[in-house]
C-alpha cells in the first residue's frame, strides 16, 4: 500500500512537468517514462528471471517502426497500436529461441538478433525509410479525440506508463512472478519439482518483448519520427545500463536509472565535451561502487516479494 | 565465373584470418576464465591506432604489429586487475563492465587521432598484387594475412592439444578447481593466457587496419563479427574459433557477392537454426 | 500393484569406467528402500539416473509402471516423486513459505497465472506453514532462506519433497552434515510418512540407514551386492567383506 | 576554444533556467548551432563549427547593429538527442534561430521541432532530398544542398564529357547514396546510357573485396557513391586489387578532403567528387576563405566549413536587411529567401521551395603546393555547371509526382 502511495505521488509530481511551460523539460521527461519503460521491460529478465537481453532495443525499434509506418499510411490509432505490440511479441517469439542458453550465451546470442533486426531497419529501405527514417508521424487519436500538443501527449504517455507500471508491479508478485523467481534462484530445483522451466522463461522473453513494444510505440508516437537509432545495439545496452543503475530491484528502480542516463546524454553532454567518456566511467562506476547485491544473480537484495 | 569463386573464396578467407586472431583470444579467456570481454572490440581498435603510430614514427610495418600488440597486453593487464576481477565471475556485470570500457577506449581514441578514416600503411613488401593460376589478381597483403593467419592458427592448435601448458588449460577448461588441485599456479597460467589474448586483439588491429581502416565504429563493426564466431563455433574452443572464422568470413564475402540485399541475414540467419539445434555451438560443451 | 520403481540392466559409462553397472532391481508400494554404499559405489549416480540428471547408457526405468528412461527431469517429478538433492538446492532469496509454495505447484507444472497473487491462498499458506512447522522450521518461515542456518536449509530441502504430495519420495543422504539432533529430527520425519509413499534414499551413513529401512540395498563398484531386510544385510558375507569389514 | 567555452557557460546557465528574455536591440542575437561534437562525426562537426565560427570571427561577432552569440549543442549523430538539444535551444538558451543539424536522419527531428515552435531552422548540411521536396516545413531553409542535386548533372557529365556508355555504380545503401546514386543513373540513363549493374553496400560492410570483386566484366567505368570510412576502404581496396588496371575509377562520392588525407599520389588525377563547393574554385572569395581557414584552424577546410561559412554570411545578410529585429521570424524568413549570397562555392539563391539554387563543381585531386601546408592534394574543379536547381532541368511539379529516389 505504502508503494501505490508512493507511486501516485511521483506520478502527480511528473503531472506538474507542462506546468513550467518549457517543452524541453516536457520532452525530455518524457523521453524519461519512454525508455524507462523500456528499461522495465529488460529488467525484468534481468531481475525475475536472471537473463540478461541485449535485443529489447530490437522489440522496441520494430513496434515503433510498425506505428509509423501504419499512421503514416493511414490506419487509425486503435489497429496500429495492437498491430505494433503484436509485431513487438512476434519477434520476440522468434527471438526467444534464445531462453535454451543461459549466462554469456544469451547474451551474445540476444546482441546478435539486436543486430540483425538493425541491418533491416538500414538496409531495407522502401519499409522503414532507411537511414532517414519515417517522419510525421501524427499524434495517437481515439474516435477522433487524441492530444493535440507536446503537454498533452505527455499526459497520455505518463498515464499509460502508469498503468504498464501498475500491471509489471503485478506480474512480478504473481503466481508466475513467483516461478520465475524459482528458476532465477535453482532451475535445477524447479525442474525435480516439475516444472517445464524453458517454456517459462520463453513467456518471460515474450512478455519483456510486449513491454518493449508498448515502449516502441509511445517512442514513436512523442518523437512523431523514428530512425534507424532506434534499433541500434546502444539503445539495448543502455537500457541495461539504467536498470542496474536504478538498482534497487522496485519499478522506479528503471526510472531513476533513465533519468541519470538521459541526464548525461541530453544536459551533461552541454557542458562536457568529452561526455561519452563519462557514460562509460558510469558503467564502470555502477559495476564497482554500486552495492553488488543489485543485481537479481547474487540475491543480496530485498526484492519485492509477497 | 571460376574467376570470381576463387577471388571471393581468398577474400572470404582473408577476413577469415583476421577474425580468428580476433575471436581464439575471446574464446580462450572466456573458456578458461570464463570472463567475458566485450572490450576486445576497443582492444582492436586501440591497438590498430597505437601501432599505427608506431608504423608512422618508424617505418617497420612489423614493429608496429608487435607494439599494437603488446600495447594492448599492458591495457588489459590493467584493465584485467582492477576492474575485471571484481565483476566476480558475474556475466551480466562483465558485460557493462566491459561496454564501459568500450566506450572510454574509443572516445579517447576519437580525441586523440579524430575521426577521419585511417589507414596503417602496408610494408613495401607486402604490397601490390600476387597473380595466382588462372590469372588472378590478389594483393599480396591479403594473400600474406591468410598465410600468417593459417599459421597462427596451427600454432594455437599445437599449443592447445600437444604441449603440457596446453593440457593444462584444457584441463582449466573443463574444470578449474581440479586443474587448482593438481597444484599448478592457474594464476599463472591465467596472465599467460590473458596476456596472449590481448596481444592477439592489438595485433590483429594494425593487421585489420591495413586493409579495412581504423575509423569511429570500428570497434562495435569488428565485435559483432568476432561474437558470431565465437557463438557458432562454440565459447572456449580453439576448434570452434577456427570453424566459425571460416563460416563468417566465408559467408561474408559469398554472401555479399550472391546476395548482397540479404547479407546481414545470411549471416545471422544460420546462426539462428544452429542454435535452434546446437544452442551450445558446433565444439561448444553443454552446460 | 505394479512396483513403484524398476530398473533393468541399467549401466552408466563416464569414459571407459562403468559407475553404475547393469543394476536390475525393484522397489514395491509403500517400501522403505536405502541404497547403501561406500563412497564411489556408484549410488549417487544411481539416483541421477533414476531422477532423470542425466541420461543412462543402457539399461532401463519404470516408474509407476510407466518407462521413464528417455524422459526428463521435469516430466518424472510430474509422475508423483519428491526429490531431495545432497547438496542443499533450494530458493536461496525466497522466503521458505514461498519455496514451499512453488514444490506444491511443480507437480502440476502450475503457477501459471500472471494476476493471482503469488502468496497463494489462505488454506495453501496454511498447509505450507503446517509442513515447514512438520519439518520444524516454521518459527523461520518468513525470512529469507539464504539467512537459514545449514541444517534449516536440509530440513525446508525435506519440505519440498514432500510438499508436492508425491507418491514416492527420493532423498540423496538428507542426513549429510546435520548435528546429531537434526538428523534424530529428520530421521523421525521419515519414519512417520504415510504408509502410502514409497521412499527411495540413499545414505553412506550405517546408523541412520539401518534406522530406516525396513530393505536395505547395497552397491560396491557400481555393482549390487546384496538386496534384504536388514537383518539379513547385516549377516550377509559379501557386504562385511566390502564395507562393514572397512568400517 | 574560448568561445566555445562562453558559449558552454551559457548553456548551462540555460539549462538551469536564468536565461532572460533577450528582445532589446542591444541584447546579443543568439544563433543555436547543432552539430555532431561527439561520437563517429565529431571531427565533421568540429570543422563544420569552425567554418560558422570563422565567419562570424571576420564578421566582428555583429549584425544588424547587435552583438551575435552562437550557442552550439552536441547532437552526437543521433535523432534522439538531437530533438531535445533543439528543443534545450528554443525554450532554455531562447536561441532566434537554429542552424544545422549535419547527420540526414537528424534533419526531420530538428525540422520537426522548428515546425512546432516557429523558429526558422537554417537546414545545413543535413542533405535528405525530402525536406526540400516532399516534406517540406515553413519555417525552414535549407543553407546547404540536396542529395541529388550535383548527380544530375554529374550523370550527363559521365555521357557527354566522358564518352562513356556503360557504368557501374557502386552505391551505400542508405538514403544519401541512395539518392545521390540514382540521381545520376537517371541522367546518365536519359542520355541512353547503360548501367550494367548498382552495386548497393550496407553501411555495416567491413570489406571491400567481396564488393569489387562483384562487377561486371563488361563495364567500362566504376562509379563510387561511398561515404565516411568507406571512401578509403574503397580506395584502398580498388587499388590493392589492381582494378585500376581494368576499369576507369570515376568517383562521384568518393574523394572529400577529409578523406584526402588518409591517401597518397595513386589518387592524383583521379575524378573525386561532384558538389556544390571543391577547394580548388579559383574565386577570390574562395582563396580568401582557404587562406584564413588554414590561417586560423592549420588545415584545409572540409565541405562542411564552407557550408557553414556561407550559411553564416547568408544569415548576416538577412539580418542586416530587417535591422537586426530577428523577433519578426517571419521577415526574417523573408529576408533568407530573398538574399543573394556569394560565399567562396558561388553565387546561392533559393528556389521556390527553399532549396539553394548553386554551382556544381566536378573536381579532379591534384597536387597543390599551399604556402602555408606546402604540398598537399586538393580537389580541383574540372568542370563547374552554374546555376543547378534542385529539379536540374525537369519541370518541379513533375519531379515531385515521380516520387523520391529508392532502389
Amino acid at each position: 500500500m505504502g508503494r501505490l502511495i508512493l507511486l501516485a505521488a511521483i506520478a502527480l509530481a511528473l503531472a506538474t512537468v507542462p506546468m513550467l511551460g518549457n517543452p524541453f523539460w516536457v520532452g525530455l521527461t518524457m523521453q524519461v517514462l519512454v525508455f524507462g519503460l523500456l528499461a522495465v521491460s529488460v529488467d525484468f529478465m534481468i531481475r525475475q528471471v536472471g537473463l540478461f537481453p541485449l535485443c529489447n532495443g530490437a522489440f522496441f525499434a520494430v513496434a515503433a517502426y510498425t506505428v509509423a509506418m501504419l499512421e503514416t499510411g493511414g490506419w487509425p490509432t486503435v489497429a496500429a497500436v495492437p498491430a505494433a505490440i503484436a509485431a513487438a511479441a512476434l519477434m520476440g517469439m522468434a527471438f526467444g529461441i534464445s531462453v535454451r542458453t543461459g549466462g554469456v550465451y544469451f547474451i551474445l546470442i540476444t546482441l546478435a538478433f539486436g543486430q540483425m533486426a538493425l541491418s533491416v531497419a538500414t538496409s531495407w529501405t522502401a519499409l522503414t525509410g532507411g537511414d532517414n527514417g519515417i517522419t510525421n508521424i501524427p499524434y495517437p487519436a481515439v474516435a477522433g479525440v487524441g492530444p493535440t500538443d507536446l503537454s498533452q501527449m505527455f499526459f497520455v504517455v505518463l498515464a499509460l506508463v502508469g498503468l504498464m507500471v501498475l500491471v509489471y508491479a503485478r506480474i512480478i508478485t504473481s503466481q508466475f512472478g513467483l516461478t520465475l523467481n524459482g528458476i532465477r534462484d535453482a532451475e535445477t530445483r524447479m525442474v525435480a519439482l516439475g516444472y517445464r522451466t524453458v517454456t517459462r522463461k520463453y513467456v518471460a522473453f515474450v512478455i519483456s518483448s510486449v513491454f518493449a513494444g508498448v515502449a516502441g510505440v509511445l517512442y514513436a508516437y512523442t518523437n512523431q519520427f523514428v530512425s534507424p537509432a532506434a534499433a541500434s545495439l546502444l539503445v539495448s545496452v543502455e537500457a541495461g545500463l539504467m536498470a542496474i543503475l536504478g538498482g534497487s530491484g522496485t519499478v522506479i528502480g528503471p526510472f531513476l536509472g533513465a533519468t541519470v542516463i538521459m541526464g548525461i546524454r541530453n544536459i551533461v553532454s552541454a557542458m562536457v565535451p568529452g561526455w561519452p567518456i563519462l557514460m562509460g566511467l558510469v558503467f564502470i562506476a555502477v559495476v564497482l561502487f554500486l552495492p553488488r547485491g543489485l543485481v537479481g544473480l547474487t540475491g543480496r537484495i530485498k526484492r519485492a516479494r509477497p | 565465373m571460376t574467376h570470381s569463386i576463387a577471388l571471393q573464396f581468398l577474400n572470404g578467407l582473408s577476413l577469415a584470418a583476421l577474425l580468428f586472431l580476433l575471436a581464439s583470444g575471446f574464446t580462450l579467456t572466456f573458456g578458461l576464465a570464463r570472463v567475458v570481454n566485450m572490450a576486445h572490440g576497443a582492444y582492436y581498435l586501440i591497438g590498430g591506432y597505437l601501432g599505427l603510430q608506431v608504423v608512422v614514427w618508424t617505418g617497420s610495418f612489423s614493429l608496429g604489429v608487435v607494439a599494437g600488440g603488446l600495447s594492448v597486453v599492458a591495457i588489459n593487464f590493467a584493465v584485467d586487475r582492477t576492474l575485471i576481477t571484481r565483476t566476480k565471475g558475474d556475466p551480466l556485470l562483465q558485460v557493462l563492465l566491459t561496454i564501459g570500457i568500450t566506450y572510454v577506449i574509443a572516445e579517447t581514441a576519437l580525441l586523440i587521432w579524430g575521426g577521419d578514416p585511417m589507414r596503417v600503411p602496408q610494408p613495401d613488401w607486402a604490397r601490390g598484387p600476387v597473380v595466382l593460376p588462372g590469372d588472378v589478381f590478389y594483393p599480396r597483403y591479403r594473400f600474406l594475412l591468410i598465410v600468417l593467419g593459417l599459421a597462427v592458427a596451427a600454432l594455437l592448435w599445437a599449443l592447445y592439444r600437444l604441449t603440457p601448458m596446453g593440457a593444462i588449460v584444457r584441463a582449466g577448461v573443463d574444470d578449474r578447481e581440479m586443474t587448482e588441485a593438481l597444484g599448478v599456479n592457474i594464476t599463472l597460467l591465467f596472465t599467460l593466457v590473458f596476456a596472449l589474448a590481448a596481444f592477439l586483439a592489438g595485433a590483429s588491429g594494425v593487421l585489420g587496419g591495413a586493409f579495412l581502416t581504423l575509423y569511429p565504429h570500428a570497434e562495435w563493426d569488428i565485435l559483432i563479427l568476432a561474437l558470431v564466431v565465437v557463438i557458432i563455433g562454440g565459447l572456449g574452443s580453439i576448434e570452434g574459433a577456427m570453424a566459425g572464422s571460416l563460416f563468417v568470413g566465408l559467408i561474408d564475402s559469398f554472401g555479399r557477392w550472391l546476395l548482397p540485399e540479404a547479407a546481414g541475414f545470411m549471416l545471422f540467419g544460420p546462426m539462428a537454426v544452429l542454435l535452434l539445434l546446437r544452442p551450445q555451438g558446433l565444439f561448444g560443451r553443454a552446460h | 500393484m505394479s512396483a513403484v520403481l524398476e530398473v533393468s540392466g541399467l549401466t552408466k559409462r563416464f569414459g571407459g569406467l562403468a559407475a553404475v553397472d547393469d543394476v536390475t532391481f525393484q522397489v514395491s508400494p509403500g517400501e522403505h528402500c536405502v541404497l547403501l554404499g561406500p563412497n564411489g559405489a556408484g549410488k549417487t549416480t544411481l539416483f541421477h539416473l533414476i531422477t532423470g540428471t542425466f541420461p543412462a547408457t543402457t539399461g532401463r526405468i519404470a516408474l509407476f509402471g510407466r518407462d521413464v528412461t528417455t524422459m526428463g527431469a521435469a516430466a518424472r517429478c510430474r509422475l508423483g516423486v519428491g526429490r531431495t538433492f545432497q547438496i542443499s538446492n533450494v530458493f536461496p532469496t525466497l522466503t521458505p513459505v514461498q519455496n514451499v509454495l512453488l514444490a506444491m505447484g511443480g507437480g502440476h507444472d502450475g503457477g501459471w497465472s500472471l494476476f493471482r497473487s503469488g502468496r497463494g491462498d489462505r488454506t495453501t499458506r496454511d498447509r505450507a506453514e503446517a509442513l515447514l512447522e512438520r519439518v520444524g522450521i516454521a518459527e523461520a518461515a518468513h525470512t529469507e532462506t539464504a539467512s537459514l542456518s545449514y541444517g534449516a536449509r536440509r530440513q525446508l530441502e525435506l519440505a519440498l519433497a514432500l510438499a508436492g504430495e508425491p507418491r514416492a519420495v527420493f532423498l540423496d543422504e538428507p542426513c549429510a552434515g546435520l548435528s546429531p539432533a537434526e538428523r534424530s529430527r529428520v530421521v523421525d520425519i521419515i519414519e512417520a510418512l504415510p504408509e502410502s509413499i514409497t521412499l527411495v534414499m540413499v545414505e553412506h551413513d550405517m546408523d541412520v540407514a539401518f534406522q530406516v529401512a525396513r530393505r536395505l540395498v547395497v552397491m560396491n563398484r557400481g555393482r549390487l551386492i546384496a538386496d534384504g531386510s536388514p537383518e539379513a544385510v547385516r549377516a550377509d558375507a559379501t557386504v562385511q567383506e566390502v564395507y562393514l569389514g572397512a568400517a | 576554444m574560448t568561445a566555445r567555452h562562453i558559449a558552454s557557460a551559457v548553456i548551462i546557465a540555460g539549462a538551469l533556467g536564468f536565461a532572460g528574455p533577450a528582445t532589446a536591440q542591444d541584447d546579443p542575437i543568439k544563433i543555436g548551432v547543432l552539430l555532431p561534437l561527439s561520437g563517429g562525426l565529431a571531427a565533421s562537426g568540429e570543422d563544420a563549427l569552425h567554418g560558422f565560427e570563422l565567419y562570424w570571427n571576420q564578421a566582428g561577432m555583429e549584425a544588424g547593429g547587435r552583438p551575435i552569440e552562437i550557442i552550439s549543442a552536441d547532437t552526437s549523430c543521433n535523432p534522439d538527442n538531437a530533438i531535445n538539444a533543439a528543443r534545450r535551444l528554443a525554450f532554455n538558451d531562447e536561441v532566434d534561430f537554429l542552424v544545422g543539424p549535419l547527420c540526414g536522419h537528424e534533419g526531420p527531428a530538428v525540422a520537426q521541432v522548428s515546425g512546432d515552435t516557429g523558429l526558422p531552422l537554417l537546414l545545413v548540411p543535413a542533405a535528405a532530398d525530402s525536406q526540400t521536396k516532399w516534406d517540406r516545413v515553413p519555417t525552414v531553409v535549407r543553407t546547404g544542398f540536396s542529395s541529388s542535386q550535383d548527380s544530375h548533372p554529374f550523370g550527363e557529365f559521365l555521357y557527354n564529357d566522358l564518352g562513356l556508355r556503360n557504368v557501374t555504380f557502386v552505391g551505400q545503401d542508405y538514403t544519401y547514396g541512395q539518392e545521390k546514386t540514382l540521381g545520376a543513373v537517371r541522367t546518365f540513363e536519359a542520355l541512353g546510357g547503360k548501367v550494367d549493374d548498382i552495386i548497393w553496400v550496407p553501411l555495416s560492410a567491413t570489406d571491400y573485396g567481396p564488393v569489387l570483386a562483384s562487377v561486371p566484366s563488361g563495364t567500362e567505368a566504376v562509379v563510387p557513391v561511398v561515404v565516411g570510412a568507406h571512401r578509403n576502404r574503397f580506395f584502398e581496396t580498388w587499388f590493392d586489387f589492381g582494378y585500376d588496371r581494368r576499369f576507369q575509377l570515376v568517383g562521384l562520392n568518393l574523394l572529400q578532403a577529409d578523406a584526402l588525407k588518409a591517401v597518397d599520389d595513386r589518387a592524383v588525377g583521379l575524378i573525386s567528387v561532384a558538389q556544390n563547393y571543391s577547394q580548388g574554385i579559383d574565386t577570390p572569395e574562395n582563396k580568401a576563405f582557404i587562406d584564413s581557414f588554414v590561417e586560423a584552424y592549420g588545415e584545409v577546410p572540409s565541405y562542411f566549413a564552407e557550408m557553414m561559412f556561407t550559411t553564416a554570411k547568408w544569415a548576416h545578410q538577412a539580418i542586416d536587411a530587417i535591422d537586426g529585429d530577428v523577433s519578426d521570424r517571419d521577415a526574417f524568413l523573408a529576408a533568407v529567401r530573398e538574399a543573394e549570397v556569394v560565399g567562396p562555392r558561388g553565387p546561392v539563391k533559393l528556389d521556390e521551395y527553399d532549396n539553394p539554387i548553386q554551382n556544381t563543381y566536378i573536381s579532379r585531386v591534384e597536387r597543390v603546393d599551399h604556402p602555408k601546408l606546402g604540398s598537399v592534394l586538393m580537389n580541383v574543379p574540372v568542370k563547374t555547371i552554374e546555376n543547378v536547381s534542385q529539379f536540374w532541368t525537369e519541370d518541379p511539379e513533375a519531379f515531385l509526382a515521380r516520387g523520391p529516389y529508392q532502389r
